[in-house]
């Protein structure tokens, strides 16, 4: 799941806000000018920003959404500390430092299987992408079975509807801890009554996550016990998100089935879940 | 300011060696080659150091293993490397071909695993420097040792012994005499010191109540200890006839002319680099505009050249 | 946050003296007492400790004398004080009517100057504790003996015999094992450690090429050295038995919940005093919000709270 | 020349922002509400302000006008690094940290005197307050000599009027370096020539001075040497401003002539002359 070795040199972009929009409690959705993330990037790649003068280090933010055309990306977030604080204040029109896209990306998977898009929370950013790939065709032809987004939050209030997907294409179900929308239970909850209700056939589906930490490790134990190949996205607090500083890893097995550690940043953050050990 | 009235020249020669720049990377701050390579031109970097090579692999601690501090970063990889066979077979042969000096650092748990680190490298070609990590804060007695002179003294003598490569000590500032641990170096056969390495620190989750580092200590390095690192590098400037390298810090040309200053005849760009994967190269840009606006020619002019 | 609902209690003991708040002030960040009594009631602060006093009146070294950092700042004052004796007619006075508990701070040149200076001050009511600063790092010498932990245990031993006054040892970073320095301490009669004061550092004016400071060298501290000061307590409260005090870059409740976690019993505010005058006061209060959000009743329960 | 006691605590206020002027290259002109400090303030004074949350430390600024009616203060001052870059960006309203008044005032001198001010550059700020308090007799009876004001300054362009005084009660006199407004010469020749031209009997004048310290050096050699009694204020850097970190001290000799370092923040910033070592 290694990227691809780029061509030609890499260097920090300029990218331009071009909009803030809240589009829930404290969560912004954010779009940004420049051309050539977003042409480039693929559903799981992330950018790496520099919110502000003032702060070291930069911010990780998926993808969220890309007009390659209008050579604009999306990120979308929640305003949590420093860098997300600072991004937030800016006003349209800054230049923001951007490194990307770096990373892996979801791998596109056989044509007859089902695709599964499993978001924790904020995890739906990659996936978002990831469903329009899907379903624009880019990484899976037009006969293949519809694919199934599996949204889980805390509460209604803070569910985000995924920006610009038609329900039509796509057969989304919301599951929350409390059940004020949808499924009453963790998104993977929701899923293993899907598969025990035979929604979902095992041997025909792939399992894509995203989300917090503890929600993946589920999600992987379930897919492993159902036999469901899976990839997941991981976060980690990430120094540098090009692969020098050794920061963001994640304990996991190499091809060999040896344990090491691999760099969130690069190796992934897109993993097979049978490769990291939670 | 004038635009190129004079010509600058930036190359400066340490152990015989050339270097393009004064400004190189630090260990551990870009790798091995590979990825720093994709962002800045090796041609433009004075000297690419390796992250520190040890004889066995080491798996590193666990996540979390970074924190950023006020004006710094706190960072406990816990020198996590393929261990040097890995390194020779995997890593070397491309660092052998990138236009730049290499610099391979080496950390051993004892004297005897750093003389047979040297001896390894010793077959091999296309390393310019090595430079002997005595002083990484993560690893267990890792301190004591590179604290204390005569230790440093002793792996510097048989270190010296054993390979024909030219050395470079990088000393720790974790201690209260750091002049000390360079004389012992330079009078052992140390061909140039560099410093600083990080401090030893901590931090805490008070949420949690739990150490924001898996490894609960770790080395703090960044802006926030520049202020140190040219108190070190002055001090041992002062102490010792061999060059100095400075680290710690560095993120503009400005800063590093102060080094150069205090008598650093080259530089080390660490923690920048995570913020911005070039750092290095925009430093020496940055130092060559210095250069212009004082009317400073060739970059060895500065070293030293504070005026008490 | 709740409003109030649990009664919280800030008090704490150190050598049988019981202080408001675990808050103090540190040595030479509120002077000695007049200019701070005007921006915060005494009665809120844990302790009032003064400037270090020494046998003789010393100039201080020449302007300029504090520069601002990344994250810190570097101070090169060079102990200006009046000495003992003008300390004793002209500030103890006002200081013995101040509804605070009071630490006098002594530094001296050699062992039998701080014994001299604790029995001058044994003649004296009024003092709640003496702290020796064997740690300052702009006077020749006092980095080496501090930085030496038979000096410092000689030192302690003798203060000890001099006085009856309680004694807090306080404590330079700039070793390689301040663990070592407590215990020479403890083992010969402190009654507390306080930790840290600052690291040696410089600066440059990359412009004139002049040092910074006059001093050329100095001492850093504020936030920069936060993760420094918050390891060096980690590290000394689990080598001694005897209270420990945590000083370095607390500006905040959480910074100084953070020295509390990691073993101290209380705390000292220094550089943050320069920003906001009552900054000892609001960092208790800080402290209180802290507690009343994490349920915990008595301050003395964060005291070595940390979960590894 | 020590401050008297405060009566009563002290405490830092809250300075709003009222509006920012520039008048002249780079020089901005900021008014702040804030009753206590508009009323307390007196000629000589300065307020601590803490330019954002991101510094350390705070800036001194001398107080260049209040208007106790309206509860406002002003400053003036250039544009040169991180505080004052911080300040000059704040929006009208912004809140500022502000400790003041601190430090002592200029003495209001013996009725016959003629008041002479001396101002190099932007040392002009705290004069102009001065020149305020003696042309409305706080400081000085109304039947006292008219004051003089001499304003220095490299060039013409640099050269700032200082705001709101009448040259009819004042007698403002310029110098430049290069002679593009007024005296061709520093503020000090022009001193030294009005001397020598008689327009000045040095026992009857009193000069008060303000600006970069070789010209207040070469100023209190002037005043020496012609015996005229000299009050200057001083700037330093000043980590904290209200006497506790001894940071901000000039050499100079005490009461019975002992060599001594002050504090500039807390003896001065107003000091005899005969007290300073420069
Ligand atoms: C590959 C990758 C993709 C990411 N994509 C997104 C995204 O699409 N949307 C998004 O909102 N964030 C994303 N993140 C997380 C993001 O990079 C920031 O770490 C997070 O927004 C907090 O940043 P901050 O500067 O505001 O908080 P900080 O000031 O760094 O920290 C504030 C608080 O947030 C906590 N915190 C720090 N990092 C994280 C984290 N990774 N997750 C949760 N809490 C954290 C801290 O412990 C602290 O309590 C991604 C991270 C990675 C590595
Ligand atoms: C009592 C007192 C009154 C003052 N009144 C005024 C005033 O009315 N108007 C005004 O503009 N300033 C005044 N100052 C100076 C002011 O406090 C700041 O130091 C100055 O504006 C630079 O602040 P900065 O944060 O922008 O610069 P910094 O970021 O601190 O420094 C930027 C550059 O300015 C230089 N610098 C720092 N301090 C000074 C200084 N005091 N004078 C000149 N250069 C300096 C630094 O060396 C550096 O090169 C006063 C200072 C004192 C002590
Ligand atoms: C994440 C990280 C890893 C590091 N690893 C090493 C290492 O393996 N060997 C070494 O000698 N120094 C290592 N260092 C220290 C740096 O080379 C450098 O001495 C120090 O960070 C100070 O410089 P800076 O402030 O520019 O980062 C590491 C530093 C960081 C931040
Ligand atoms: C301006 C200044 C003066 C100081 N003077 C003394 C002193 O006289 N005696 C002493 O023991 N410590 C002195 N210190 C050290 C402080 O007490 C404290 O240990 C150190 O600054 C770290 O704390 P901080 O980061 O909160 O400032 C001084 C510190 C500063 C900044
Ligand atoms: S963030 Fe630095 S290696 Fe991944
Ligand atoms: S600025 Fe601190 S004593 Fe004057």
């Amino acid at each position: 799941m290694k990227q691809p070795a780029p061509a030609g040199k890499l260097r920090a972009r300029t990218a331009t806000l071009v909009s803030t929009r809240q589009v829930g409690p404290n969560i912004l959705q954010q779009r940004f000018a420049e051309p050539v993330i977003a042409r480039r990037t693929q559903a799981g790649q992330f950018v790496h920003l520099l919110p502000g003068p003032d702060l070291l280090f930069r911010r990780a933010f998926s993808v969220y959404a890309t007009d390659p055309k209008q050579g604009t990306f999306d990120i979308l977030y929640q305003v949590l500390g420093k860098g997300t604080g600072a991004l937030a204040r800016q006003p349209a029109g800054t230049a923001i430092d951007a490194l990307g896209p770096l990373g892996n990306r979801f791998t596109p998977l056989p044509a007859d299987c089902t695709p599964i898009l499993v978001a924790g929370g904020l995890g739906m950013a990659p996936l978002r992408l990831f469903a329009e790939e899907l379903l624009s065709g880019t990484s899976r032809r037009q006969e293949s079975p519809r694919p199934i987004m599996l949204l889980g939050n805390r509460r209604k209030s803070q569910a985000v509807v995924p920006f610009g997907l038609s329900s039509k294409t796509l057969d989304v179900r919301w599951a929350t801890d409390d059940g004020s929308r949808g499924f009453r239970g963790t998104v993977v909850d929701l899923l293993s009554a899907m598969i025990v209700a035979g929604d979902v056939t095992p041997g025909k589906a792939h399992v894509y996550g995203c989300g917090p930490e503890p929600m993946l490790a589920a999600l992987a134990v379930l897919c492993a016990n159902q036999r469901i190949p899976c990839e997941l996205s991981l976060e980690r607090s990430m120094p540098c998100g090009f692969g020098v500083c050794m920061g963001c890893v994640v304990r996991g097995r190499d091809t060999s089935g040896y344990e090491t550690y691999h760099r969130v940043c690069r190796d992934g953050p897109v993993f097979n879940a049978a490769s990291i050990a939670f | 300011m004038p635009k190129s009235t004079i010509k600058t020249d930036l190359t400066i020669t340490i152990a015989g060696v050339e270097f393009a720049t004064p400004v190189w990377t630090a260990s551990g701050t870009a790798g091995v080659g590979e990825e720093i390579e994709s962002w800045c031109d090796p041609k433009r970097l004075g000297a690419m150091v390796t992250k520190s090579v040890s004889l066995q692999p080491r798996p590193g601690h666990p996540y979390p293993r970074t924190v950023e501090t006020t004006g710094g970063m706190l960072n406990a990889i816990g020198l996590q490397n393929k261990g040097i066979e890995a390194f020779i077979t995997d890593e070397l042969p491309r660092l052998r071909r990138m236009p730049t000096r290499v610099v391979v650092n080496i950390v051993g748990d004892d004297q005897d695993e750093y003389v047979q680190l040297a001896k390894r490298l010793s077959d091999e070609a296309g390393i310019d420097l090595l430079e002997l990590n005595l002083s990484c804060p993560n690893v267990a007695r890792g301190i004591d040792q590179g604290s204390d002179p005569m230790w440093v003294g002793e792996c510097t003598a048989k270190v010296r012994a054993a390979t024909r490569i030219p050395l470079i000590v990088k000393l720790t500032p974790n201690t209260n005499d750091i002049a000390s641990l360079a004389r012992a170096a330079a009078d052992h056969g140390a061909d140039a010191i560099s410093a600083i390495n990080t401090l030893v620190g901590m931090a805490v989750n008070h949420n949690t109540f739990k150490p924001r580092l898996a490894n609960v200590t770790g080395g703090l390095s960044g802006p926030a200890i520049k202020p140190v690192a040219l108190a070190a590098v002055y001090k041992i400037a002062r102490a010792v006839k061999i060059p100095v390298i400075g680290i710690g810090g560095i993120m503009s040309g400005t800063d590093a002319a102060e080094f150069l200053l205090v008598g650093a005849q080259a530089v080390q760009v660490g923690t920048a680099t995570f913020r911005h994967p070039d750092a290095a190269i925009r430093v020496a840009e940055e130092l060559r505009d210095y250069m212009q606006e004082h009317q400073i020619a060739r970059v060895g002019d500065l070293v030293g050249r504070l005026t008490l």
